[in-house]
Formats: structure tokens, C-alpha cells, sequence
């Protein structure tokens, strides 16, 4: 088990170095000068031409690569352009906002998705399914953004009972993170419907029945937990991908978490804030999945016996 | 004594599992002569099904030879192989899984003609399809139909109609009727023995079923976890089988006769291993009730013990 | 107490899907008494496993149902019973083995688990401790080790699954055993060790057992009374020694289905196979449903159904064979 | 079923096209037949807005005398800051989300199936390099690579196109590969290569053909999920920019007047919703019809 974690953390490194590639050829195609983007446009060349020097912006492209992987290995990962601040320091200060909004709307997506899935499949075919898979669809159709904005609208400028934008209270985080979970509770939803409805078809259950279970039994006792070991891999797909910022909630709702980050280094060419933060985001990302696998293990014997004997 | 149509010669198959190298197939000699069928039984996991496979490049072999003809096609370059292809046919299993459910039945049966060029020009094809078709007795209204629209014993007619369409002189059959209710089969086998009387072919037949196989069959190879342990005549393994595996087999089946009712139940313990990483011995041992200390020590070839009687066993 | 354990009556069963109407079952009567082993032997849509499923009233849901008929299990009609009270009959009293163990077990309990549950759905016994020597009890006696009872399913083979399949379905000491195609998706030596099983554990037990198969090998080994089932109806019933003495009268489908597997005693070159095909559930032919597939058929077998004819017990379903007929 | 149910006996069969069979099981599903209902109007709309709208007088010329008017019969829609009249320029935009919806995928579609087919195929070196190089993509958050290209290639429909498809490629190579590798073990397959058939050939007639339906319900599903996700970079102003019609950059532009003018952001939206939504309906409805086993 242990060997496999290390396994795949050590997978992650070229995962994680081919993003520093990618973003490097990116950033050094978009056009447009750092330096001159941070002194401003009536700043002397001189300066301009000092800072590039300084960032040493004027070596050819295999040099600033390898020089970039070589501090990123001693776990330097540059100074932002834009500010000047070392880049991790800045993640570390932005990320407790992008993950308090994630966490919340995971767990809002999961708290009503997943009983609405059992509920639909148990009772196929009735209003309450036909109800709630049209709510799903409706939700999977709904830009994130767009329902943000209806949710200001109706919350915070005509009832006035949540702030629109900022990330002072635990009030503040409530209108993203719904806003974010809606699209998660429909894929929630649907799935946990569907392989619910998968294996209530499945030998076993019958089996089950044929033992003298009652419905309602055989659903808590056999149904449910098979039909939720696909749902897990579903839920944290969802949490990484919502760990990782979301560019566009962030904007709406004026939070400065990874996702503005991102988007700001992009406008200004901060080719070491970008590099960084897309790559602890799927560092992130990828550490959600692996925690994902562990926890299959400890649900599904048949993928726990894989582990033991390999 | 002529030369057999096909040859193995010591022909192996291992896969590389994550648990280690399972041995598929594992050291088979054979021999079928033309025109004649040789059966080849044994229950899951005993390598028959990759045996035919390896013995038609469809898998590559790990090492060993496979005569046709007197030649070692495991040496043949890509383009010779191709060439060779239209001699040797298979015939598979599930009926519904080996057709492509996106083509006709006359797309089914004339795909090979048009990939081999054997026979040039729409009209021609054409009727060579409806010879197809006729040959293995299925009607022409079905010409365009698919196959998801036809029962498994229409289906298994146009895989046959597919592997005749080359006019092959070798077919490996793999469970050719094991999906098929038994009405249906005993068509199907009518069908396979009448081909072969026409067409003078030569047939592999792969099978866990031990009735089936003796009543196609001249010749029957008994396989045990990727090895061949017995081999000789239909008749004369079903009245003197040697192998401790063979009686056991033998006796396991069930005989739709009463008076086998009451026959003394000699049943074989445990179950069917998987050969990863085999240890030298016999396969059987672990099983066998007439175990001695010397079957595990090392591999046990097949010795000929009476005229065409082959069995690995160190009984004998 | 009566001899009769389970009669069914006229049983007619449909499936209504949004395509078709099958009739998968069409006035099927069956009796089997306390301690008998009935084989009911038919091909793929014969509606073998609709009358199983019937009798534990495991019908799928919405699609399935019992159109007409009665299904007396000791003494209860199981067509009028309540969903509670089928709780209770399942499991307990009759009990059902289905055909592949590969799927039949949850994959996420482990055996022992998997045995306990019946046991305790019947409120057999009243303390932990006694549940669990029970189960221990019930694994040695289908042959397994008890100390494997904290294993998963996908740990053990299939022939062990099957085994401890078994061993849920006689946990309680059913009276019925309903065993559809158990020993089907098993080899050949494995099938000799469970249907050995299955024979002595009756045996010791009592249990009279529906063995449904389309083998007729493993009937012939393992069956006191069968019947044959086409297309919904049982068209051919009686011992063993009447179905499998080859001068007997047989019906025609019967004599197709032992024409059709090689004999191992025989050398023949060629079988003799039923022409045709099965007919389309939802569109039955009228008259005898074999007429279309029958080497003897009159033109009376196209128009009317055939009625069963008895002699000393064995019913045959046939025109040819009807005295009443053949006296005018 | 048995074939009687399908053939009749008596008279010769006719070809009948899969495709029907499909769209007989696709026609028996409602909200599947709105979805293309509506996605059909949407086209129509779409097609014929050329027609009846000049672009340059009606789209985009600011007429500030008319600014921020009400729904009314004269503008259903109402006007928006520059007196724009927000009915012509939805319609308009509706133009541009199916463009950039079909464009997107059709591209990725087709780099995506090139490097998915050979990965899938081939299998061991071959895949194993693709799709390390997949992973790389896929590990980053989905639209940061869109926006990180458009910031390489510079704003404009093209481009953002462009970019949308390059940051799409990946998904479409995996969603064929695990589509081709289902089907390459299958036995139909080894029957072609038993005579002897040749790569090219195996791919293009015995694989692909089978692989269509699960690509064509993803192909659906991703246009709906492009058109989000074009929306909502246009949002943030780094999609399509102003004064291009598009839905994103209406509702960007609206969100500074929605206190007072809330139906500036209503419109933009439920055409997003219903051009999605359509799309949603008909990716599942392909999926039950291609597949008839999960429904029930």
C-alpha cells in the first residue's frame, strides 16, 4: 500500500514538470513585455531594459527553462513580476479563500445529490424522479456564473441578507459555494441515480431478496453501497477540479483566491505566479485523486486485495 | 505415414501477468492430419482457446514451432502471412460478440473476400456470398439483415459462411456450439461434419465439452493448465484413458442414462489453479489421487505408450 | 401431513415491456411432493426460470406478472400472499440457487456475513454467538473451511461461490430448493463435486428440490420425477425411468432433445436435430405451440391445443399420443 | 428476442438502415425530441437572423437616445447601456455560441480521434507516450489552459476557438481511446485480422463504425459544455470582446446595471440555458437510444 502511494506521488513529478513546459512555451509566445507591463508605459527604456536583464528575460528560451527548473528543484519558485513577492508565499495567502469555497460546495453538492439520486432511483419512474432529474438537467445547463449573479441579485440586493462580494464572514462563502455546487449536485444526482438503478438490476440484490429482505432493507444494506463506490470517484474529480479555482465564480463574487490569481497573471505575463499556481493546483488535484484511491481501498475489498498481493 | 496438414512443436504462449508469467500454454505437441478433426478438451484456464490462437498468429507464440505444410509459419514475414491466412480459418465462441454488429450479412461474409482479392468484381462477390449462404443453409432473405436481428444459430452459420468464404483448408473451432441451446447445436454440428465430408477440411476443435468433441473428432488432446497430458484416438480414450486427469474428466460428465446412475462416484478433489509461475512437475499432481513423491520433480513429457496413445504420466 | 408440497396450477405469466407482451409461462401445472427432486428440463425461453421466480414471487417489478393460476406451497396460496408474508416464506421456507455465483454474491460482504444475514432476517437464533456457530456449521457442511468466513466473494473460485450460495440457500432448512442452472457456468469436475453436494445434503436435510437445467446428463443423475418444458407449457412429465426409457411413449419435442446430443455410448456420424427454431414468445403459434417444428404434425395440431394424456403417471401433451383421438 | 419478432419470414428482408432503428427508439423519448426541438429552432434562429438583422445598424450601433429601456413592444428585450436593442443582439449571439459550440468540437474532434485512435489501437509505447502527454493536459485546471492560450494568441473569435479546441484535444483523445480500446478486444476483430485485414483497414471499417455512438453523445454533451465555458471566459474578458454579440459579454456588460435593469442579465442567460439545455437533452437522449440496454 505505502509503496503504491509513493508510486504514484512520484508519478506526479513528470506530470507536474510537463505543465512547467507547456506553460513556459505559452507565456513565451504571448506577446508583450513583463517588464515593461510592471514599470508602466512611460517608464524610461533603460529601466525596462535593466529589468529584463535582472529577470534575464534576454537569454534564449533553453536557458531560462533549465535555469527556472533548476531553482524550482531547490524549491524556489521565482518572484511574482507583478508584485515582487515570492510566488509561493502569495498561493499560500490567496488559497484559504479557493479552499473554503470548494470544500463547502462539495459538501453542499454532496449533501443533496446524493440522497436525491437514492430517492429518484428507488422511487423510478414517480414525480419525485421526474422532478429531480429535470432539476439536474436544468442545473447541468445553468452557467455557474449566471446563477451567481441571480443569487446577488435575489440575496443580496433585494432581500439584503448576504454580502455580494468579499471574503469576510462565513456568510460571504455561502452564495459561491452554491453557486459552484450546483453543476457538482446534478452530476451527483444523476449518477448516484443511475448506478443505483444499476445495481438494484445486479444477482446479489435479488439474492438478497430471495433471502426474505424487505425493499427498504435490501436498498440500505446491499444496493447502497455498491452504488456509491462510483460516486466517490465522481465526488473527488469534483473536489480537485474546485480546489483548483474557479476563474470565473472568483470574478463574480470578488474573491481573491487561486483562480484571480491566475487570471491576473495571465493579463500582466507573470510567467512564474501562472506556472505556479496551475501547477499546485494540479498538484492538488492530483493529491485529491490519490486520496480517492486510498479511500477505495478501504470500501471495496476486491480493489484491497490488489494492493495486498501486489 | 503422410505429413499432418498442422504441427506443433513444442509451441509455448505465457502472458505476463502482475502476479508473474502465466503459463498459457505450455510446451504442446501436435499433429492433425488432413481431412481429419482433432479435438482438444479441457476445462477453463487450460490454455485450449489461446492454443488455437497462437497456433493462427492471431496471438504470438513465446516460443516453440508451428508446422503447416511442413513450414514453420511462426517465421513468416507480415506480407507471406497475410497470404497464408486464406488457408487457415477460425470459427469462434459467442456468436453475438464475433460479428461486427455495424455490418450486413452479405458485408459479414464478403469482407474477407475483399480484403484477401480473391475474387474480383461486385456481381461475383455477390454470388459468392449467396454460395455462402447457401453452403451453410441460411437463407437469402437474410442477406441484408444484421446480426443482432438473427438467433445465435443463424449468427454461428454466417461466422461459418465468413471462415468458408477463402475456401480454408484448416479451421480452429473454438467452441463453436457451447452458446447454443442444444437443439440449435446438434444443427450446427450436423452442419460442421457435412462441410468437412465436401470440402475435405481439417478442423481444430476446441471445446469443454466432452461429448461434443468425441462425437467430431478422430483424434482427442486432453489439456491440463497450458499442457497437453493425453492424446490418441476418439474411441480409444473414451475405453482405456490413462491419465489420471482423463479418468477423472470421463467420469465428472453427466451421462443422460440411468443406468450411469448408480456407477460408483470416483470425483476428483480441488479445483482448477491458475499456471502462474508453474512448478516443475506435473499440473495435476496437486489433484491427482494416485499422487507420488516423483510427479513433482520434474516435467513429464508425453511418452507413447501403445501405437498412437500418448500421455504424460509417470504411471506409464 | 400431506404429502403435496408445492402445486402449481395453470400458472400463466407475462411480461409486458413497452415493446411486447411475452407470455413466458401458459397453463403450467406441477406438483412436488416433501423430499422429491423435480427436474424441469427445457432450452433458453421455455420459461423455466419465469416459474422458479414465480414461486418466490421475485417477478421483475412493473414488468412481470402472474396473469392467471395458483401456486400452493404447503398449504399457502403464494399468487394471494401479501409482500409480508413472502418476506417470510423466502428464505425460510423455500429457497432459490441461481446460475451464475460469480454475480450472486455482494462483493462488498463477506461470506460469513452474507450467511449470518439470513439467519438473522428469520430470527433463528437469539445470540451472536449462536448465529456464528451456525454458520460455521453450515460452511463444513457445504464443504468449506469456516475459518474463510471473514473472506470476500471475489476471493474464492467459482465452484466455492456456487458453494456458499448453497449454503445461504439451506441455512434455514427450507423445505423447497429452487435451483436454477446450478451447476451451469461450472466445469465439468467442479459440476460432479457440487451436484454430489446438493445430492447428500437433500438427502440429510430432507429438502425436496425443483432442479431446473437444460441438461439432460445432470437430470438423469440427480432427478426422481421431470418435466419438459416448451414454450411455456410442460409438455411431457413423469419419472425419471418413464422420461429416460428410450421404448417408452415420448412426446415428439422430447425424443428431438435427446436426438441432439451426442451419444457417448454410440458411434452415430450424424444427430438428428429438432428443425427450426424456438417460437417467438410473443407471438405463439395456435394450436400445439410445437406443431411448427414437429416431425409427426396433423393437421389438427395447427388448430387445436393438444390435452395431456396420462399413463401410470406419465403425462405426455400430444395429438399422436391422445387414446381419445386415436379411438375415433 | 428472436427473429421472428424483426423478419418476417415469408418475404425477403429489406436493409433496413441502423440509423432508423435508432431514430425509431431516439423519437420515443420526449424531452429527447424537445431538446432537438429546440436545438433545431436555435439553428433556425441562428440561420435566418442574417436575414432579417443588419449587423451594423441593429447589432452593434450604439443609439444612446434609446439606452436602458424597459421590455416593450418596440424592444421585447428592452435596450441595453448604448441603447442596443438586447433582442436583436441575443439573437445574434445566437449565431455566434453554435459557431464557436461546432467549431470547438469539430476540431478537437478531429486532432482528439487521430491521437486517441493510434493511442487506443496500438496500445503499450505508443499509448503509454500520448497519453502521458494527455495527463499533462488534463492535469490542469480545464480553463486556465483556454485562457493562458488566448493570452499566447491575443482576444478575438478565432482565437478563442482556437484555444477552446487545443485545451478540449485531450478529453476527446481519451474518450476515444477507452472507446476504441473496448472494442479492439473483441472477437469480431480478431476474426479480421484471421484474414489477414490490415491496420488501416481493422480502424476504419471494424472500429470506428462501433465507436461512433458513445463519440457522438460525447461530441453533444462537450458542444453544451463549450458554449459554457466560451460564456463564461467572455464573462471575465478574456473570450470574444465587446461589441461582438456574445451571451458572456452581454451578461459581463449588464452585470454593472443589474440593480436598476435586471433584465439585461435575464435575457443572455435563458438563451445560454436553452441552447445548453438542448444540447444536455440530446447527448442523453443519443445515449438511451444507442444503447437501449440502460434504459429501464
Amino acid at each position: 500500500m505505502l509503496r503504491y502511494v509513493v508510486k504514484r506521488l512520484l508519478l506526479m513529478i513528470p506530470v507536474i514538470v510537463g505543465i512547467s513546459f507547456i506553460l513556459f512555451v505559452i507565456m513565451d509566445l504571448t506577446p508583450g513585455d513583463p517588464a515593461r507591463s510592471l514599470l508602466g508605459e512611460y517608464a524610461r527604456q533603460e529601466d525596462v531594459d535593466a529589468l529584463r536583464e535582472e529577470w534575464g528575460l534576454n537569454d534564449p528560451f533553453a536557458v531560462r527553462y533549465g535555469r527556472y527548473l533548476a531553482s524550482a528543484i531547490r524549491g524556489d519558485f521565482g518572484k511574482s513580476y507583478r508584485t515582487n513577492i515570492p510566488v509561493v508565499q502569495e498561493i499560500i495567502s490567496r488559497y484559504p479563500a479557493t479552499m473554503k469555497v470548494a470544500t463547502l460546495a462539495i459538501l453542499f453538492a454532496m449533501a443533496i445529490g446524493i440522497p436525491v439520486g437514492i430517492i429518484s432511483a428507488v422511487k423510478q419512474y414517480s414525480l419525485v424522479d421526474f422532478g429531480s432529474m429535470a432539476t439536474a438537467l436544468l442545473f447541468t445547463s445553468v452557467p455557474p456564473f449566471w446563477l451567481g449573479l441571480m443569487l446577488i441579485l435575489i440575496f443580496s440586493l433585494m432581500l439584503r441578507l448576504l454580502p455580494s462580494v468579499g471574503t469576510d464572514s462565513w456568510k460571504s462563502f455561502i452564495m459561491p459555494a452554491a453557486a459552484l455546487a450546483a453543476a457538482q449536485m446534478a452530476t451527483m444526482t444523476r449518477m448516484t441515480r443511475s448506478t443505483m438503478l444499476e445495481v438494484i438490476r445486479q444477482d446479489y440484490i435479488r439474492t438478497a431478496k430471495a433471502k426474505g429482505a424487505s425493499q427498504r432493507y435490501v436498498v440500505l444494506k446491499h444496493a447502497l453501497r455498491n452504488a456509491l463506490l462510483p460516486v466517490v470517484t465522481v465526488v473527488g474529480i469534483g473536489f480537485g477540479n474546485l480546489l483548483g479555482g474557479s476563474l470565473i465564480i472568483e470574478n463574480v463574487f470578488g474573491i481573491s483566491g487561486l483562480g484571480t490569481l491566475m487570471v491576473n497573471a495571465v493579463k500582466s505575463k507573470d510567467s512564474p505566479m501562472l506556472i505556479a499556481s496551475v501547477m499546485f493546483a494540479a498538484l492538488v488535484g492530483g493529491l485529491v485523486n490519490l486520496a480517492v484511491d486510498v479511500l477505495y481501498t478501504y470500501i471495496d475489498p476486491r480493489v484491497r486485495s490488489q494492493y495486498v498481493k501486489g | 505415414m503422410t505429413r499432418p496438414l498442422v504441427e506443433t512443436r513444442d509451441l509455448k504462449k505465457y502472458f505476463r501477468t502482475p502476479r508473474g508469467w502465466l503459463h498459457a500454454v505450455d510446451g504442446v505437441n501436435l499433429t492433425i492430419s488432413r481431412g481429419q478433426t482433432l479435438g482438444v478438451v479441457g476445462e477453463s484456464g487450460c490454455g485450449k482457446s489461446t492454443l488455437g490462437r497462437v497456433i493462427l498468429r492471431l496471438l504470438e507464440a513465446t516460443g516453440g514451432e508451428v508446422l503447416y505444410d511442413g513450414e514453420n509459419i511462426l517465421t513468416y514475414k507480415q506480407d507471406k502471412m497475410i497470404e497464408m491466412r486464406k488457408k487457415m480459418q477460425i470459427i469462434f465462441q459467442d456468436p453475438y460478440a464475433s460479428l461486427n454488429p455495424r455490418m450486413s450479412v452479405s458485408e459479414i461474409i464478403a469482407e474477407p473476400i475483399k480484403v484477401c482479392k480473391t475474387i474480383a468484381g461486385r456481381k461475383a462477390i455477390e454470388d459468392k456470398v449467396y454460395e455462402m449462404m447457401d453452403t451453410v443453409g441460411l437463407a437469402r432473405r437474410f442477406v441484408n439483415t444484421y446480426p443482432h436481428e438473427l438467433d445465435g444459430g443463424r449468427r454461428q452459420r454466417i461466422g461459418i459462411a465468413r471462415a468458408l468464404a477463402l475456401d480454408p483448408e484448416f479451421i480452429v473451432c473454438d467452441e463453436p456450439v457451447s452458446a447454443l441451446d442444444v437443439s440449435i447445436q446438434a444443427q450446427i454440428l450436423n452442419l460442421m461434419m457435412d462441410l468437412q465430408e465436401e470440402r475435405g477440411l481439417t478442423y481444430m476443435f476446441v471445446s469443454h465439452d466432452l461429448s461434443v468433441v468425441k462425437h467430431i473428432s478422430n483424434d482427442i488432446a486432453v489439456m491440463y493448465l497450458g499442457q497437453c497430458v493425453e492424446r490418441t484416438q476418439s474411441d480409444e480414450l473414451f475405453d482405456n484413458p490413462l491419465h489420471p486427469y482423463t479418468q477423472a474428466l470421463l467420469a465428472a460428465i453427466p451421462v443422460p442414462d440411468l443406468s450411469a446412475r448408480n456407477r460408483p462416484q470416483n470425483i476428483i478433489r480441488g479445483e482448477v489453479t491458475s499456471p502462474v509461475n508453474p512448478k516443475p512437475g506435473c499440473r495435476f499432481a496437486a489433484r491427482c489421487p494416485k499422487v507420488r513423491p516423483e510427479c513433482s520433480v520434474e516435467d513429464i513429457g508425453l511418452k507413447e505408450v501403445s501405437p498412437g496413445h500418448f500421455v504424460a504420466c509417470i504411471l506409464y | 401431513m400431506e404429502e403435496r408440497l408445492l402445486e402449481i396450477k395453470d400458472l400463466h405469466v407475462e411480461y409486458v415491456t413497452d415493446e411486447a407482451r411475452v407470455f413466458a409461462v401458459n397453463g403450467l401445472d406441477l406438483t412436488v411432493n416433501r423430499g422429491e427432486t423435480v427436474g424441469l428440463v427445457g432450452e433458453t425461453g421455455a420459461g423455466k426460470t419465469t416459474t422458479a421466480l414465480s414461486v418466490m414471487r421475485l417477478l421483475p417489478d412493473l414488468v412481470g406478472r402472474i396473469t392467471r393460476g395458483s401456486i400452493i406451497l404447503d398449504g399457502i396460496d403464494i399468487t394471494r400472499a401479501t409482500e409480508a408474508d413472502m418476506r417470510l416464506i423466502r428464505g425460510e421456507a423455500v429457497s432459490m440457487i441461481f446460475q451464475d455465483p460469480m454475480t450472486s454474491l455482494n462483493p462488498v460482504m463477506t461470506i460469513g456475513e452474507q450467511i449470518a444475514e439470513v439467519l438473522h432476517l428469520h430470527e433463528k437464533y437469539d445470540t451472536k454467538e449462536e448465529v456464528e456457530h451456525r454458520v460455521d456449521e453450515i460452511l463444513r457442511l457445504v464443504g468449506l473451511p469456516p475459518e474463510r468466513k471473514g473472506e470476500y466473494p471475489h476471493q474464492f473460485s467459482g465452484g466455492m461461490k456456487q458453494r456458499v450460495v448453497i449454503a445461504i440457500a439451506l441455512a434455514c432448512e427450507p423445505k423447497l430448493l429452487l435451483a436454477d442452472e446450478p451447476t451451469t457456468a461450472l466445469d465439468v469436475t467442479i459440476q460432479a463435486q457440487v451436484l454430489q453436494m446438493v445430492r447428500e445434503l437433500k438427502e440429510k436435510l430432507n429438502t425436496a428440490m425443483l432442479l431446473i437445467t437444460h441438461d439432460l446428463g445432470v437430470v438423469a443423475q440427480t432427478c426422481d420425477r421431470v418435466g419438459i418444458m416448451y414454450a411455456g407449457e410442460i409438455v411431457e412429465l413423469g419419472t425419471a425411468e418413464q422420461i429416460f426409457q428410450k421404448d417408452e411413449r415420448h412426446h415428439p419435442y422430447t425424443v428431438g432433445l435427446f436426438g441432439s446430443i451426442p451419444d457417448l455410448t454410440r458411434k452415430t456420424r450424424r444427430l438428428s436435430p429438432i428443425e427450426g427454431l424456438m417460437p417467438d414468445p410473443t407471438d405463439l403459434p395456435p394450436g400445439c405451440r410445437f406443431h411448427t417444428r414437429c416431425p409427426h404434425r396433423m393437421p389438427v395440431c395447427e388448430v387445436e391445443s393438444p390435452r395431456p394424456s396420462y399413463n401410470g403417471g406419465h403425462l405426455i401433451r400430444c395429438h399422436i399420443w391422445d387414446d381419445r383421438r386415436c379411438s375415433q | 428476442m428472436t427473429e421472428q419478432a424483426t423478419v418476417n419470414p415469408s418475404n425477403p428482408v429489406k436493409k433496413r438502415s441502423q440509423l432508423k432503428a435508432i431514430w425509431f427508439r431516439y423519437r420515443k423519448n420526449k424531452l429527447a425530441m424537445f431538446g432537438l426541438a429546440l436545438f433545431l429552432s436555435l439553428v433556425l434562429v441562428a440561420a435566418s437572423s442574417g436575414l432579417f438583422l443588419d449587423y451594423d445598424t441593429q447589432v452593434i450601433e450604439q443609439r444612446m437616445r434609446e439606452r436602458l429601456q424597459p421590455p416593450s413592444s418596440e424592444h421585447w428585450f428592452g435596450t441595453d447601456q448604448y441603447g442596443r436593442d438586447v433582442f436583436a443582439r441575443v439573437v445574434w449571439g445566437t449565431r455566434i455560441s453554435l459557431f464557436v459550440g461546432v467549431f470547438t468540437v469539430t476540431i478537437a474532434l478531429t486532432v482528439g480521434t487521430l491521437f486517441g485512435a493510434l493511442a487506443g489501437y496500438y496500445g503499450g509505447t505508443v499509448d503509454n507516450v500520448l497519453m502521458r502527454i494527455m495527463d499533462i493536459f488534463l492535469a490542469m485546471p480545464g480553463t486556465i489552459l483556454a485562457v493562458a492560450i488566448v493570452g499566447a494568441l491575443g482576444p478575438g473569435l478565432v482565437n478563442v476557438l482556437l484555444a477552446m479546441a487545443i485545451a478540449r484535444i485531450p478529453q476527446f483523445a481519451r474518450i476515444v481511446r477507452s472507446a476504441i480500446i473496448s472494442i479492439r478486444g473483441q472477437e469480431f476483430i480478431e476474426a479480421a485480422k484471421a484474414c489477414g485485414t490490415r491496420d488501416g483497414r481493422i480502424i476504419m471499417r471494424h472500429i470506428l463504425p462501433n465507436a461512433i455512438g458513445p463519440i457522438v453523445v460525447q461530441v453533444t454533451l462537450h458542444m453544451a459544455t463549450t458554449i459554457l465555458g466560451v460564456a463564461g471566459l467572455s464573462f471575465i474578458g478574456l473570450g470574444i470582446e465587446a461589441p461582438t454579440p456574445e451571451w458572456g459579454s452581454m451578461l459581463s456588460e449588464a452585470k454593472e446595471w443589474m440593480r436598476y435593469h435586471p433584465y439585461l442579465m435575464v435575457f443572455p442567460g435563458v438563451a445560454i440555458i436553452l441552447s445548453v439545455l438542448s444540447l444536455n437533452l440530446i447527448g442523453d437522449g443519443l445515449r438511451d437510444a444507442l444503447d437501449p440496454r440502460m434504459k429501464n
